[in-house]
């Protein structure tokens, strides 16, 4: 049953009435960073008005109520991501510092001369470079899974790349660029048969779509706060308890320890142990209320909003002979409400500037996914992202000024 | 921000011209520049007579103003020694700046000058200042 | 010229009128966590109603905001700090994670076997246990400044502990536990004479006394936002620009690139190669504006209003014949707003219990500082610490329950 | 929260007085345990006879709380049985986290009913519950 009011999500958003060079805001670049609604503003300030302290380290008042609202969003995302335990959340800063964890601790320690490490072409920089850092680090060697020309991940690619050598494999939940949702159950219990853990990019799947770390059975599971109308300044790191128990730490200092001597240290328990100095309890209360909102809105009717922006997007898009798409050009059950595209003799740097003029926010460029770039051929692309406040009226007057772009280019249009 | 202070018709004129789009036969310096960050590439070649800039030529890829302006700056420099040649690259530089802003002075950067108002549009300065940039890396050598 | 009205101020901070277990709040816990002003919190809400986007990245009106109000931030705290440039200003957590940055990258690339790290037996433990790392797989050896009973550093132990084998030094400006100020400057000095570069923490100078990274010549600076009004998930590391020209990166991923390849990447310039992914920007502005409210009172009002309260609660203290106090016992120039104190027949966490249930919010335990506690031979001790907002009356209030936790604990007082 | 919940006159005696505070000469089972966000630390030692605890004692230091609660346990303990001991923790920690509330089943507790109110108090549930928690890693062995 679907179930979304597109109106009255709009008024919890207040930027969205912003005016932009005169026109109505049209913001389309939600995979880049989502905005916020007034349940997550107002609970930070309540925060800061009411509760705010250090953590763990306070027998009063205020410092016991900051460790109740921090660890309550604790149990919050592990109810949110059905997690078996709180204790396997992690807070960390965004998706990428929780797969720089990973890289630094994980990697480091079980990555062994010779073994593979097996990345997505589709990932983003920042499920890749750390990578590189380990493979370089410590003789491991990095292969890559290509996608096909719709860019998706075939099942004999899958077999082709992981084997018994792959130690592990670490792959985006769905796609930045070409918005396709990959079939990590299926990647997992493969790569599981071969003996590899596997970790999920989850930056732009949890926003999105309905996320079990239990049944899909992912080792780790990475995203962050802001892409889901939460805060900047928090993400989440899901581990497995017995992979985060035997993992060395990774930031060191106040709070995760037990005993410090002068010349030793004994680490606490994990969570603890992976989240050294003051932690972002106010990030933390923001996402709990992020997670809140999307809750009540409710994730099907989100995932189910954004598929129909994405058909009467890609719909009309596939009108205009000038507009090429990236990637699916349907809105089938695997496509999440990202669509890159490019337009005859207008570089994406210019699309995107003159759509700013008319108030359109999209993205260009490379996405952080250069490799991806360079496999599709295109220096740059264009890319529009929906989230549950955008409209089809929004799509309307982003076609629309299409043909302004290139009526300034000095194409008819 | 007024679009048609920026894409100009001198502008589109510019960009789309091939006239200065092509490869050095016997290039006496070849310099690559790019922007990391917008994928912009461009390699600049230029043919010396004596001191004096004989020909100048590009290749490579970018958006409207990285084209457009390096095909400006391209058609400003030809014939002009290396010495002067840097000096425009300096008032160029200084314009997008605002540290430049005497009028007799910008006339001398002939068409580049409509390139003004990109400081209006900060996340495109670095498309137009791009060859600029380029061609100071090669004479610094 | 003295000038600060504690009363005018205490209206900027909404949670000062709070009632804890029926009484109105009385924090002294502001070495730990500071509150923030409407200010802060309105400059927050600001910039997700009116700029929130991905800074750095994209060409629309709201990324250019966002990249705007960014690095406005960084050069604000360039100019309070007083760098040479802003990019030598890295953005970064807290503290904690500033000194890892070091201790992953300076200290894992620097240090050889053999080096000594010298650091100061008050260090909290974000300033020891990363070196304890670094040290272990690096083969390199810790030593530890002691200090004299007053809590003080001397020549003489400078002397005795950097020496020509000396790479490192990492100290904190003023302790958390006694509230000395060191003189870093003459430290700096003298290392700099025996080849060591000098880490300095500031976590508990920067929010209350003029630092200037230059006039100390300090090759790395860290603090943390939420010691001086700012959010929670904002740091900040200055480093000298030939030194972090030379670093590697720490975190890798989005935005601290150049160009990625399969299997290799180029890096971006500092300050953005040490800034990997999303950055909290809603931290860096809520930190601007802290700073802006800061340099309005002035750090030596603010420093001389602490040196006043610091005096009259020290005489108070020093009238009661039960209680010790641990460090300096006068509010000598080198004395921050911080006194750490014991109580005869009572354990500090008793003391903290019983204050609480009048409001009062103390610190009591080991202060993230175990190895001075150790050096002091207490395990742990109870802790106040003042800020700007507080007042002689919080402190007599403070006084006289002293004497109810005694009485609870069942002596007469 | 009220304070006269917590630190009870039974509490504050039980932590002044010092007749469990001992070392015990050829204890059976010697266990350390500790809260390292407090500092506190105890050692727990005890003599079996049999299957039954024929003494206890402690050593170490912490607050009133976490004293006053070991030597409650020992007193508890002494001249049970094993079992009925780590029948008697595990009611404790029942009690503690609110799972046990029948005041017929906390009553078997004795002295150590007065923790109940701990909870109110969540920084400090940390020091009530370190003895037995200590206790249960004795026998666990
Ligand atoms: C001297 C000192 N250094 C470092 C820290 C750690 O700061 P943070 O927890 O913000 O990383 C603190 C505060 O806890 C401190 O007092
Ligand atoms: C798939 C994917 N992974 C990782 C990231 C990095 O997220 P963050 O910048 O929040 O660390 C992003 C977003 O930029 C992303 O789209």
């Amino acid at each position: 049953m679907f179930n979304l009011d597109v109106n009255e999500i709009r008024k919890d958003f207040p930027i969205l009435s912003l005016q932009v060079n005169g026109k109505r805001l049209v913001y389309l670049d939600n995979a880049a960073t989502t905005h916020k609604p007034v349940a997550v503003i107002d609970a930070m300030k309540h925060y800061y008005e009411n509760l705010n302290a250090n953590p763990h380290r306070g027998a009063h008042y205020l410092s016991v109520a900051a460790t109740e609202a921090y660890e309550g969003v604790r149990e919050k995302v592990r109810k949110f991501i059905n997690a078996a335990s709180s204790k396997e959340i992690i807070f960390t800063r965004n998706t990428t510092e929780s797969l720089n964890l990973l890289s630094y601790t994980y990697g480091m320690k079980y990555i062994e001369p010779g073994d593979e490490i097996v990345l997505s072409i589709t990932n983003h920089h920042s499920n890749i470079v750390p990578w590189q850092q380990v493979a370089k680090a410590k003789g491991a060697v990095l292969k890559y899974i290509y996608v096909d020309s719709n860019g998706r991940i075939t099942p004999e690619e899958i077999r082709n790349k992981i084997t018994s050598k792959t130690k592990v494999v670490s792959i985006g939940h769905m796609s930045n660029v070409l918005g396709v949702i990959y079939p990590v159950k299926e990647i997992i219990e493969y790569a599981h048969s071969m003996g590899a853990i596997v970790i999920v990019d989850g930056a732009q799947s949890v926003p999105h779509i309905k996320v079990d770390v239990t049944d899909m059975d992912a080792d780790f599971y990475a995203f962050s706060g802001h892409k889901m109308l939460g805060p900047m300044g928090i993400g989440v790191l899901y581990g497995k308890a017995e992979l985060l128990e035997k993992m060395p730490p990774f930031l060191t200092g106040g709070d995760m320890i037990e005993y410090v001597y002068e010349q030793e240290t004994t680490f606490a328990k994990f969570p603890f142990k992976f989240e050294a100095g003051t932690q972002n309890v106010e990030g933390a209360v923001g996402l709990g209320a992020a997670i809140d909102y999307i809750c009540n809105i409710g994730l099907h009717n989100i995932h189910e909003h954004e598929r129909r922006l994405t058909e009467y997007a890609i719909d009309k898009m596939k009108e205009i002979p000038y507009i090429h798409i990236y990637g699916p050009k349907s809105a089938d059950e695997d496509k999440g409400g990202v669509i890159s595209f490019s337009i005859d003799g207008v570089h994406p740097h210019d699309t995107a500037s003159i759509l700013d003029a008319y108030g359109i926010a999209i993205r260009a460029g490379h996405h952080c996914a250069q490799p991806l770039m360079r496999f599709l051929g295109a220096p740059a692309t264009s890319r529009i992202s929906f989230y549950l406040y955008n409209t089809t009226e929004e799509i309307d007057i982003f076609i629309d000024n299409i043909k302004n772009v290139r009526r300034w280019l000095g194409y008819g249009s | 921000m007024d679009l048609s202070s920026i894409y100009t018709e001198l502008i589109m004129e510019h960009s789309q011209s091939q006239h200065n789009k092509r490869r050095l036969e016997h290039a006496d310096h070849r310099e690559r520049g790019h922007n990391p960050s917008c994928g912009d590439e461009i390699t600049l070649e230029i043919k010396l007579r004596g001191e004096v800039i004989e020909d100048a030529a590009f290749t490579g890829t970018g958006c409207a103003i990285s084209q457009a302006s390096t095909s400006m700056m391209i058609d400003l420099i030809k014939g002009k020694t290396k010495d002067e040649a840097m000096k425009l690259v300096e008032t160029f530089l200084g314009m997008i700046k605002k540290e430049i802003t005497d009028e007799e002075e910008l006339e001398k950067l002939e068409d580049a000058i409509v390139l003004q108002n990109i400081s209006n549009m900060p996340a495109r300065v670095k498309c137009a200042v791009l060859a600029w940039h380029t061609l100071k890396e090669m004479f610094r050598e």
